[in-house]
């Protein structure tokens, strides 16, 4: 089922080809980073902290070192000395000192799973054995594991030069406050006629991709080196590394491997800058994989977060005023998305006058990293929930309700600058209109909820070059990793540009040095972006091929136009050319055809997404089953429509998880109790039902096919959505994620009394 | 891992000499999926694995309408949900050994393997004890029966002494008019270790209870025989009443603890929901027995 | 179309967090035709602000530029005319590593 | 340390290797015989993406050591095509886009194979009930699902066709 007002008649896109790299990855031959070997490889293991907060007082290597097998260990001290300052790198901007520090403790752990020293030996097991060999002499401080503790006055301070411009030049946990404001937020509550205020907790997730990271270095005597490693950003793998290791980024080669998941926590480094230490070292490749649990303990999950909103609304239903504040746990160092997530929290809905004031806090946990539409899951649990529940006191139906202040072309975002043509209103009609939502829901404790989504989606640099081979078919190259079949797309729209099967069109992922400069596969910026790119590309190659054309012809190259994948000459009777024809007389024209283009992408299209959720309550044990879910997403225009479909049950999926089970459970010490798959509880198969979809196609005006980027906003409403299912079921409100059965059936007991009270006092 | 030192020995007394030779840093080694683990987090340091797979005996699954039930120690959990026998005479039992882990997990895991691997949340454990099993041990000096609720002594620990070897469990031949019935609660639908597990075996007199045993997972540091709200139901019938005075009896004798699995509160109040829930299909399955 | 007899010039949208710099105005009109030009002029009449804006005589990494809707790309250079409409905003993506 | 001699039959054919002890099967087939189709996620046996069959059973090769593998019969992702041609599950999972980053796909392959070796007409909840044991993050499980269902009714054509002609 799908809305589209994309234009033009397409050949190829729009259709749903076998990706190119299909057959290698279900014949197990793709090579993912782990999978890579290379001759007198030494396998490397890491040692990191059992302390959440601790001052390393010594390191002593001497036993390890003695181990037979044991080649080498690094600790920190064998990292350059870094810079405290921002700097832009790709997606993100960095800060040099803290990136080091994260990659192998200084003088101090900051949490559960710190990265302390490195070794490296001839067998995964000796180098493991080495670990416990290693002597680490720790002066155990105070963890500080949630906002509220670190904003306390007098609260154990993690970065001593951590400094924000409010507090001056006081030592503080609170790394950034940002604000926006519109109109008179006192004005507007005094128009409102309903007004509701809650306080919302969410948990820290992990984007629980299957594959650990890894990552092969190679460190030549000629000081160049290579990586081997699944990364969603080769050239940022690149540059991070450079930056940790004080080395030129001409001096490092990023191999990007197969990739095996990502969702945003493959944007950054961790054993990268350690596989090249430990190569420079001991003169072989080698080669490091995490453990799952260290996968939980110390890659980069998403923030947990307290959010308190306030909002009101007319008896008619018109959203008036917001009032909302939020602070996001950064891990232990500054960068949360609390800033993003205060940019999408109201962003669907036109409210004249808000205030929303957003903190970024440092805690004893890992380093945050990017989690598909980072900060937006958060944020929309809490403004959904309370969207929901201002409609059901106006009595309007919630999908109505959103529908009444929803934003369209010409509204002004929340940080000022007026939307361009989007298509939230198209994805709550086509839930509105979806078998699911208009067929009737039965049976004791069972609800519908549904909530809205946004993402910015993001643009940024992407290069690609379109080769045109002597047979007349064709090889494209990106930069861009292929993490969910952007390979197909991108042959589907060189195949389009130049009317060629889709098949004679080969598509390549390319390393730094084969490629122009290419940022993240993140942002759901891969479509749009390096699609962009490849299009541009597809188009050189195209005018080089008039140009031949005119040339065998000896015409002029505006008398020769190309159609359907055909050069026609105007005018007089000679017959069409195809590019098979042309191919072998490259060579007496002038040489191969190779089409560029590199982008720094403009025209950005904004993602909305709403989702519709069905649950039962097991009213005994607090146990919430989904029953059905239904997803209307806005693509722009779908590519590889299964591929866009995918995505939207993808995200939704991590959606539910992330409202059902999904946590990080830390004692209080400081200890992640639950760093294995048997107790971060992601969804299985048995847990979920079939994921319907809605593919919206409002035309992005500032891309050439239209296209706007599918692979985030997905996974924003679930939350909101099975907390207001829930509301429907069995009457109580959640404000808490995971909904886990201790948390709600907990609320539902209170609620049983509570209720049971008021009706003895009637 | 550290480095260890593997054998298969195709008899019980080769097992047991090769046990005995290296004492506490021996382990019988079955379908792995604990031990491994174990090994690989270092929690365990066990020098030597003694595969007793290959052990005939410990591979057999027999049923008697007299003798009742004998089921070697390293039957993997796949055989037994796929025996009609167990499902016919002990399908809480066999729900059991087809809760644990994925399918993956049960073609290799077994029963015993489970028992012993000292667990206060194994599945099989409870359903075990509803059931009145005997655990036969053999040891260096002659063989000896355990029963199954004085198995475990503590969390990963047993009452097997160094070169001893669970070679079966003896399982009482079903009652007339008797069944019974595991249930145990995950937060998902698969994949999960038990919050707490439930297992009830329940034989009638007409519509009232007769006898009834209680086997209580992941409530307390060791799996739990619970007798008060069993003996307090014969002579009953299984109405409301006396199942929600059952389930309080139950959550009266838990002693949980907060982890990430669960709080010590809900926990209690799960023991009861799932002691009425067990209890009542139990006895559903007798009375068409 | 006539163009506007009155003298026109670009717009720019203030921070909330800067708006201590411009004694609370939020929209402020300023003469230039780059954004480099365009935040002198701002530092010259509210001073302090294009302190905010700038490091190393370039927008901060953590700031973008939205020029009449779009996020730009170049940073101070960026060009305007008299009609455009300027904000910065909080640049995005995951956070900070 | 001291190393075992193993021989086991592969994916048909048969092969002699030596392994430590402390070598998982995974280990063995990924860094010893080269076979790295069987994919690493957890080593805890909760993710299933380096499931394989020995002797007929689906297997965590992560929680099972080499040296157990003398004597069995062993079958991997990359014995699931015949002479380079796909099986029917792998054209399915490729028509219906049913893998996204692909980690997990070898492992969902022979969970389904080994499913469908028992069951040849299998019902959702009991395909469902098949994967459990191994996870993935990309796809929902939807496309999978619809794949191993319809990857079942092509097959029991085929055999009616068969044993029609």
């Amino acid at each position: 089922m799908a809305a589209s007002t994309t234009t033009g008649n397409f050949k190829v896109i729009g259709t749903r080809p076998i990706r190119h790299d299909g057959v290698d990855k279900v014949t197990g031959r793709a090579k993912y980073g782990a999978d890579y070997t290379f001759p007198g490889m030494l396998h490397g293991k890491v040692l990191r902290s059992p302390h959440a907060h601790a001052n390393i007082k010594s390191i002593n290597i001497d036993k390890a070192l003695k181990l037979p097998g044991v080649k080498a260990i690094v600790t920190g001290k064998d990292l350059p000395k870094a810079e405290n300052k921002l700097e832009q790198a790709g997606e993100m901007t960095i800060n040099p000192m803290y990136l080091s520090m994260n990659i192998l403790a200084h003088d101090k752990v900051l949490y559960d799973g710190h990265a302390i020293a490195a070794v490296a030996a001839t067998s995964p097991h000796i180098a493991e054995e080495a670990l416990r060999l290693i002597e680490v002499e720790y002066e155990v401080l105070h963890p500080v594991m949630t906002v509220d503790v670190a904003t306390k006055p007098g609260a154990p301070i993690l970065l001593k030069d951590l400094r924000n411009k409010e507090e001056g030049d006081k030592e503080t946990n609170v790394a950034q406050h940002y604000q926006f404001k519109r109109g008179d937020v006192a004005a507007g509550f005094k128009a409102a006629d309903y007004v509701i205020e809650r306080e919302f907790n969410t948990a820290m997730v992990h984007q629980g991709y299957i594959e650990p990271h890894n990552a092969v270095g190679i460190y030549n005597s000629d000081g160049q080196a290579t990586i081997y490693c699944s990364t969603q950003g080769a050239f940022d793998v690149r540059s991070l590394s450079a930056q940790v290791l004080g080395m030129p980024v001409g001096h490092i080669k990023v191999v990007p491997a197969e990739i095996g998941g990502g969702f945003g926590g493959k944007t950054t480094i961790y054993l990268e800058p350690l596989s090249v230490l430990l190569s420079k070292k001991t003169g072989a490749p080698v080669k490091l994989v995490m453990s799952r649990s260290e996968v939980l303990r110390a890659s980069g999950p998403t923030s947990g977060s307290k959010i308190k909103v306030k909002m009101g609304a007319t008896k008619d239903g018109r959203l008036v005023a917001a009032e909302i504040w939020m602070a996001y746990e950064a891990g232990a160092f500054p960068g949360s998305p609390v800033g993003a997530g205060a940019m999408c929290i109201i962003a669907p809905y036109t409210i004249e006058h808000f205030q929303i004031d957003a903190y970024d806090v440092v805690v004893n946990r890992p380093k945050t990293a990017a989690y598909r539409a980072p900060g937006a899951t958060n944020a929309a649990f809490a403004s959904e929930t309370i969207i929901d529940e201002l409609a059901e006191k106006c009595g309007i139906d919630p999908i109505d309700f959103r529908l009444m202040n929803a934003v369209k072309e010409g509204d002004a975002q929340v940080v000022g600058p007026p939307f361009k043509r989007i298509g939230l209103i198209q994805t709550l009609e086509g839930v509105k209109n979806s078998p699911h939502y208009k067929s009737k829901l039965t049976g004791k404790f069972r609800g519908r909820g549904v909530a809205s989504g946004f993402w910015f989606n993001a643009g940024m640099q992407s290069s690609a070059t379109v080769n045109i081979h002597a047979d007349g078919t064709a090889s494209v190259v990106t930069g861009s990793p292929d993490i969910g079949g952007s390979r197909a797309s991108m042959a589907m729209i060189t195949a389009e540009v130049l009317g060629l099967d889709v098949t004679d069109v080969r598509p390549i992922t390319a390393d730094t040095d084969s490629i122009g400069h290419t940022d993240v596969t993140g942002g759901s910026r891969v479509t749009f972006a390096t699609g962009m790119a490849v299009y541009e590309a597809a188009k050189d190659a195209e005018r080089q091929l008039i140009e031949r054309a005119a040339k065998v012809w000896e015409k002029k190259p505006d008398e020769v136009e190309f159609r359907d994948g055909k050069l026609h000459a105007k005018g007089n009777g000679v017959p069409p050319m195809s590019i098979k024809q042309l191919a072998p007389r490259f060579p007496r024209t002038g040489g191969p055809i190779t089409g560029r283009a590199s982008v720094n992408a403009r025209g950005v299209g904004p993602g909305f997404a709403t989702t519709c959720v069905d649950v039962e309550v097991d009213p005994d044990t607090g146990k919430v089953q989904v029953l059905r879910c239904t997803i209307a997403q806005d693509a722009g225009k779908a590519i590889h429509p299964s591929y866009v479909e995918g995505q939207m049950q993808g995200g939704t999926a991590q959606g539910l998880g992330w409202a059902l089970n999904e946590e990080y459970f830390y004692d209080d010490k400081g200890t992640l109790r639950n760093s294995g798959f048997l107790d971060y509880r992601m969804p299985t198969c048995l847990d979920l039902p079939m994921i319907e979809t809605v593919v919206v196609e409002e035309a992005n005006p500032g891309h050439p096919l239209g296209v706007r980027g599918v692979g985030e906003v997905s996974i924003v409403p679930p939350p909101a959505a099975v907390a207001n299912a829930i509301f429907r079921a069995v009457g109580v409100r959640m404000t808490e994620t995971p909904m886990s059965p201790p948390k709600l059936l907990k609320a539902m007991l209170k609620h049983r009394s509570s209720t049971q009270h008021s009706a003895a006092a009637d | 891992m550290h480095a260890i030192n593997y054998e298969a020995p195709s008899t019980i007394d080769q097992a047991v000499a090769i046990l005995k030779e290296h004492g506490e840093n021996a382990r019988p080694f079955c379908g792995g999926t604990d031990i491994i683990i174990q090994l690989r987090a270092g929690v365990r340091r066990t020098s030597h694995l003694v595969d007793i797979k290959k052990i005939k005996e410990l591979r057999t699954l027999s049923f008697d309408a007299k003798k009742g039930l004998r089921l070697g120690a390293a039957v993997p959990c796949i055989e037994i949900s796929e025996s009609d026998v167990m499902r016919k005479h002990y399908p809480g039992l066999t729900e059991a050994a087809h809760l644990i882990g994925s399918l993956q997990i049960q073609n290799r895991a077994s029963v015993g393997g489970n028992l012993c691997n000292g667990s206060p949340a194994a599945d099989t454990t409870p359903a075990l004890i509803a059931l009145g099993a005997r655990a036969r041990v053999v040891g260096p000096v002659g063989e000896r029966e355990v029963p199954v609720e004085s198995f475990v002594i503590s969390p990963g620990r047993t009452v097997l002494k160094p070169g001893e070897l669970l070679v079966e469990l003896l399982i009482p031949a079903p009652a007339p008019h008797s069944s019974d019935a595991y249930l145990r609660f995950i937060p998902r639908n698969e994949m999960d270790i038990a919050v707490v597990g439930v297992g009830a075996s329940v034989t009638l007199d007409g519509d009232k209870v007769k006898a009834a045993r209680i086997g209580l997972g992941a409530v307390a540091a060791t799996p739990l025989l619970e007798t008060k709200a069993a003996d307090v139901l014969i002579g009953k019938k299984l109405d409301d009443a006396n199942l929600e005075a059952a389930g309080r009896l139950v959550s009266e004798v838990c002693r949980p603890i907060d982890d990430m699995r669960g709080t010590i509160e809900f926990r209690l109040h799960i023991a009861a929901v799932l002691t009425r829930r067990a209890l009542t299909i139990a006895a559903e399955r007798a009375k068409k027995i | 179309m006539l163009a506007p007899l009155c003298f026109a010039m670009p717009t720019v949208v203030i921070p909330a967090l800067l708006r201590k710099f411009t004694g609370g105005l939020e929209r402020v009109d300023v003469p230039g035709k780059s954004i480099r030009e365009l935040v002198r002029t701002l530092g010259q009449r509210f001073p302090g602000i294009d302190a905010q804006l700038l490091e190393d005589g370039d927008i901060r990494p953590s700031i973008a530029v939205s020029i009449d809707g779009e996020i730009a790309t170049g940073g101070v250079l960026d060009t305007v005319d008299e009609h455009s409409e300027v904000h910065f905003i909080p640049a995005l993506g995951g956070g900070v590593r | 340390m001291k190393k075992t001699l193993v021989e086991a039959t592969i994916n048909g054919e048969t092969v002699e290797f030596l392994c430590e002890p402390r070598q998982s099967l995974l280990e063995t087939l990924r860094d010893v015989l080269e076979l790295t189709g069987s994919k690493e996620g957890c080593l805890t046996g909760d993710c299933g993406a380096c499931t394989v069959i020995v002797d007929g059973r689906a297997v965590d090769s992560c929680l099972m050591l080499g040296v157990e593998a003398q004597g069995k019969t062993i079958s991997t992702v990359e014995g699931l095509a015949t002479q380079g041609v796909l099986s029917v599950l792998q054209n399915k999972f490729l028509e219906h886009a049913s893998l996204q980053c692909g980690i997990c796909t070898p492992g969902f392959l022979i969970s389904a194979k080994s499913l469908l070796d028992r069951n040849p007409k299998p019902t959702e909840p009991e395909v469902r009930y098949a994967l459990a044991g191994n996870l993935c993050r990309c796809t929902g499980y939807d496309k999978i699902v619809k794949a191993v269902l319809d990857a079942a009714a092509d097959i029991r054509g085929q055999d009616k066709s068969k044993s029609a002609a």
